[in-house]
């Protein structure tokens, strides 16, 4: 079933007979492969209703200018995962279903003993909803119980039969992709493997297209969550794009994780967005449907559920402020577990109140975020000019060299395929400077601009920046600040 | 052989157990620890049960640091102790910490659900690194006193 | 006791004489009175610790650009009230304490009969603390088990004797003045009377600062908290302000009550200190302390405790962006009735992270935060001219006038001293304007403004401006929007 | 004296008891009361009992509707009813609504408090408006008819 791990990987689209063959051996993985038949979940989809799909939703808001709000929420069985979708549906616009992490790793015998041991227990024992062991059948039984459209949302290098399996079943969106789902999440995969496998998911998606149904697809812009400068995400975002336009996806929803300085990250979403129509339109791709998602802060929470409200409120309001088509909500619950149907209801009401007293007002549009903006481009376009020039025009091969040289580095990734050399630090406003920029070929003067930057916060904490400054600044939110000072 | 007179040397094995990718904390562990004057052997996440033991026999550590952040903590915890034993690791001390079971509970229930299954030590996420720090030590001189006392007298 | 409610008021500092017999009449009002020893009063507070003086507290966040937080909060017995704010003390910078509605009409009788009853019932059946009745060393026995300053927060258009009482037991802020506490919650108390209280009280502040002792004075921004457009209040509050320093106050905290609109509350504050600066030094004054606050949305809330968040985490990121000195915690408990301790430090906490997160961030500085900067810079001047010219240059007469005339006039104020015809409504990005100007003098192309920003939204609703338009702003809030659109 | 006949003829008792000086709501009431064809004598806020019983011997009112908001309600309405009676009025409807104790507490503890004080409706401040009209009309007529029944058979 696995592609050659060691051939060379192009930014083609997979010839039919490649994705047949491939398709066959994807099917047979798991037992409940068997009941996926393509035609037949075509048809399904085409017959449900407008408000049920995704891509139609998401280009409503869009055209509206409106945020729309997500949860995330998976849990070990079916009827469980019903009934907290069914809960939550009042306070969201669109529905997600969380996998658990075994199936993340394609553990689907893992899956069934924490099942098993779900039932017996009286509670859910997993960490998300087990798509591929509930298979076609109860995934379509939870899209038929629910008003609104569900996406699958994972963490899955190889998420080629949760693929086949959701989207046969109705699921209208899938989040992911070959780089944001394998350095975050994994440790050994090869990233050859993982963007080969979502070149798999993202041609499924294109055949869904070409038969006139459109499944949005969403990279996922967080990565680890922890400290992410925004060019890192950004050109992630912008490759897998391309990735996935290359395979026939044609609605995308670029992501970004909050950074905490406002400033910065409302430049984030507007630039995200910008560089997308920019190196989309310049490979030649067109009659795509863009938007954007801003995930509400993704690093460590504050223990304290009225701490957690203010992380909450804060990540809604630049949400709001910065335009994003969607924002993911988190909950009360984030330092500790994952959340009760009514601590994910909180997050939402806490963050529908701010989107709707935010959401009709001016936004912002100071020189600050010109400034911002300008930066993040500047740094976009020195990375994936160098990604290209590595791939020698061959963007799949050239991620792949650009993880293997650090060109591309993602912070506190747990992936042996990452570098892990470069490091970010907040500077004095709380935005999120390089500090070490390992081998990341960004242009001097922006390296000036973060060195300074950061020296003004060094100054003023009276130390030199260092790796101490670093934890402290993963630490600062927990502790009720954005930036790390010390006590 | 560790030998009592070598009291500063502290060696343990840290890893994330399961399936699991959290990688901030444990990278943020190996890196006080070590500061602490700790030899940290860190297998890094998705560590099996297995490995941590293929670790800790090869190295000779103290004690195993088990991290579980994602929720399946107790599932993947399942027998570790047992498997240390059939293993012949029979005096390692094992310490978890982390997120350890699915949603926000009672820590108190987490911990003894823990020490039944046979850890030493139980961490919540909210541990002070400091008091981790002390108590590791203090617990590693300890086992070694118990493994060979010292003359009662001393 | 009462000063001749007929005389005319002048804007003079009391004469010494005038005072004395004042005083005594004032503290045979109320056999606690009789406890009050002035000079003994100025011993207790200079012996006061610097960190138990409001006004030294309030420079240092003053000058370090900081926000201090402070919670409202009161209940019948004096050691429950202990007990309420000891808890509290560790989530906030200073400490209220928040005086009941029958000490606000000085029916110390009917206060009498809440604290027996409460203490019958074992719970608070008030709505705050009686300090005149717990007299002056029931009020020293709070202040000396806390270790931050405390302010008497109150509503009272008579509020000699409270302050006699407060002060020399060592509170070391007053809230208040003839204009804020009475419009907004006296229906029959003449302006004449209680501007001429509240010089007393202004009084017996310049009377501690001559002997060395500073107390912060801080008239009330908010007035009813319901849909008041800045310049109304801004009035007010340089009025006061005006008339405090007359009396020899050197300490000023001048409010405002979140709109909702964020550019028009970063404007508001910004023009509220600026305004302040421009008036008081041009009336002659100088070598006094100003700062601001900013008090969370101060009209009706949602009744969901996850929506009422929403609300406190947008209040306090407008007070952080704004730069106010103080901002006035709301609790979740808001809609529904005096909050208890837990939401009480729950609504703190969530804005100390917000706080906290924002802080250090750029203060906006748009072009829209200056347009609107200016309009109510010209808004205030148009109508403070018009009562100076009113009182002909006795600002005293002025306001009694203004009010008179409905030249001043306050939205959904109860006091028959109060036009109420100047009606506010939001436009289209939910900014407070001015629907119907009532007599208030505005100029024409200020007017302009606010008609046609009016008819954006009218033109975006379908529907014709009117009082319903005005019902559905008042309700919004509460049903989870800022601006009330048909449904 | 009203009579049945002039059955679209309401009558009502506006104001907020005690020292009570929230206006917003008492305003809004007046205005949508107004609105459904109710005639609404409006005293506004801090009123007392013998101010309600006043007006609504004066103007014949159909019934009181008494706001209270701050927090004092349990203490401010406590005798109402008896004092009613005392003056003479002995079938005009009594209505309560707003925040009416002090803390944030189960509405049903509060409805059957103030129903024991002898209130015929008791309202939450969520109370949807327009119940409130067709309550209040419906209300009246019935007691219009307890008062004078029309024939039984009818
Ligand atoms: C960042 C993050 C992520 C990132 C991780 C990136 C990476 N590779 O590291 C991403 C986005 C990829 C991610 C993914 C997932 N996550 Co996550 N994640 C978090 C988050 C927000 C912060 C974690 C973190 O970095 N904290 C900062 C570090 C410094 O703290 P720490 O990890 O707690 O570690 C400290 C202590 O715990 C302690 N400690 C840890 N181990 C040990 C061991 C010993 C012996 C001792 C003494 C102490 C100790 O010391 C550490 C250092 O201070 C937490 C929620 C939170 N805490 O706010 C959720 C959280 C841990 N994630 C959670 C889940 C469920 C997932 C997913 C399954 C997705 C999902 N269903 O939501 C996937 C996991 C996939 C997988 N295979 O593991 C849940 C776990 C739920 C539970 N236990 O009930 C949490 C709690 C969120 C929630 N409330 O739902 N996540
Ligand atoms: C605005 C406001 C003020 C303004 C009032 C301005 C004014 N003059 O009107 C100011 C700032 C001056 C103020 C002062 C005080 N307030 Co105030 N205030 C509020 C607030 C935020 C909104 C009230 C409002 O206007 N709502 C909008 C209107 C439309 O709604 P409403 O008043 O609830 O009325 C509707 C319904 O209740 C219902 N209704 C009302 N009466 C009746 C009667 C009947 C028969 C029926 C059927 C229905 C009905 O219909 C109305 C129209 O829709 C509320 C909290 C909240 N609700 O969010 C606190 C609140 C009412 N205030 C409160 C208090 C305690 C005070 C003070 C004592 C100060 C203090 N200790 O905090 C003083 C009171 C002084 C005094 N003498 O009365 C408390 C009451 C506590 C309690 N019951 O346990 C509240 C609940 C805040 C809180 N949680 O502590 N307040």
């Amino acid at each position: 079933m696995h592609p050659d791990s060691t051939e060379t990987l192009v930014n083609q689209r997979l010839a039919d007979k490649v994705f047949e063959t491939e398709r066959n051996a994807v099917l047979n993985t798991w037992p409940t492969g068997a009941d996926v038949n393509f035609r037949e979940g075509v048809r399904y989809q085409l017959d449900l209703p407008v408000e049920k799909q995704f891509s139609a939703v998401m280009k409503a808001a869009d055209d509206a200018g409106r945020t729309l709000l997500q949860p995330r929420a998976g849990v070990a069985l079916l009827q469980e995962q019903i009934a907290l979708l069914t809960d939550l549906q009042p306070y969201c616009d669109v529905l997600p279903t969380t996998i658990d992490a075994y199936t993340r790793h394609n553990r689907y015998d893992k899956c069934a003993n924490g099942i098993a041991r779900s039932r017996e227990a009286g509670r859910s024992l997993m960490n998300g909803f087990p798509a591929v062991n509930h298979g076609l059948q109860g995934c379509r039984e939870l899209v038929e119980a629910l008003d609104k459209p569900v996406q699958v949302r994972h963490g899955t290098p190889d998420a080629r039969l949760l693929a086949e399996i959701t989207l046969a079943a109705g699921f209208t969106s899938y989040e992911g992709g070959g780089i944001s789902y394998n350095i975050p999440y994994a440790k050994s995969v090869k990233l050859r493997d993982s963007i080969r496998h979502w070149q798999y998911c993202d041609r499924l998606v294109g055949r869904y297209e070409e038969e006139g149904v459109r499944i949005n697809r969403e990279p996922f812009g967080p990565l680890t969550g922890t400290l992410v400068p925004p060019f890192v995400s950004h050109c992630v975002m912008i490759l897998e794009g391309l990735l996935a336009l290359e395979q026939g996806v044609k609605c995308i929803t670029l992501g970004y994780g909050q950074g905490g300085n406002l400033v910065q990250d409302i430049a984030a979403i507007r630039s995200l967005r910008e560089l997308g129509e920019e190196y989309f339109s310049a490979a030649g791709y067109s009659g795509y449907q863009l938007s954007t998602v801003f995930h509400q802060w993704m690093g460590g929470f504050p223990d304290e559920e009225s701490s957690a409200y203010g992380v909450i409120c804060l990540g809604a309001a630049a949400a709001s402020l910065a335009g994003a088509t969607k924002v993911i909500v988190k909950t009360p619950h984030e330092a500790s577990g994952v959340p009760t149907m009514a601590a994910n209801r909180d997050g939402l009401r806490a963050t529908r109140q701010m989107i709707n007293m935010l959401g009709e007002q001016q936004k912002p549009a100071g020189d600050d975020v010109a400034l911002e903006t300008d930066m993040i481009k500047r740094e976009v376009r020195a990375v994936l000019s160098r990604v290209f020039a590595l791939g020698e025009g061959n963007i799949a091969e050239g991620t792949i060299r650009a993880f293997e040289s650090g060109v591309m580095d993602i912070p506190f990734a747990p992936a042996r395929a990452n570098a892990g050399v470069l490091m970010p630090v907040r500077d004095d406003n709380g935005a999120l400077r390089v500090l070490d920029k390992g081998n990341s070929p960004l242009p001097d003067d922006v390296l000036a601009f973060h060195r300074d930057r950061i020296a003004e916060r060094a100054a003023s904490e009276g130390r030199e920046p260092s790796f101490q400054m670093v934890i402290d600044d993963v630490n600062a939110i927990s502790n009720s600040r954005l930036i790390g000072r010390p006590l | 052989m560790k030998s009592m007179s070598n009291k500063h040397e502290y060696k343990v094995v840290l890893g994330v157990i399961g399936s699991d990718c959290h990688a901030v904390g444990n990278k943020i562990l190996a890196s006080v620890l070590g500061q602490a004057g700790i030899d940290v052997i860190n297998l890094g996440v998705m560590v099996s049960q297995d490995e941590f033991i293929d670790a800790a026999i090869e190295t000779g550590a103290d004690a195993i640091l088990v991290s579980s952040i994602y929720g399946h903590g107790e599932i993947d915890c399942h027998g570790l102790r047992g498997r240390c034993f059939e293993r012949g690791l029979d005096d390692v001390l094992l310490y978890v910490g982390g997120n350890l079971v699915i949603g926000k509970s009672d820590f108190q229930d987490i911990e003894t659900l823990f020490l039944k299954m046979g850890f030493d030590r139980v961490c919540s996420p909210r541990v002070d690194l400091h008091d981790l720090v002390k108590w590791l030590k203090d617990d590693i001189i300890e086992q070694r006193f118990a493994r060979e006392p010292l003359t009662k007298s001393a």
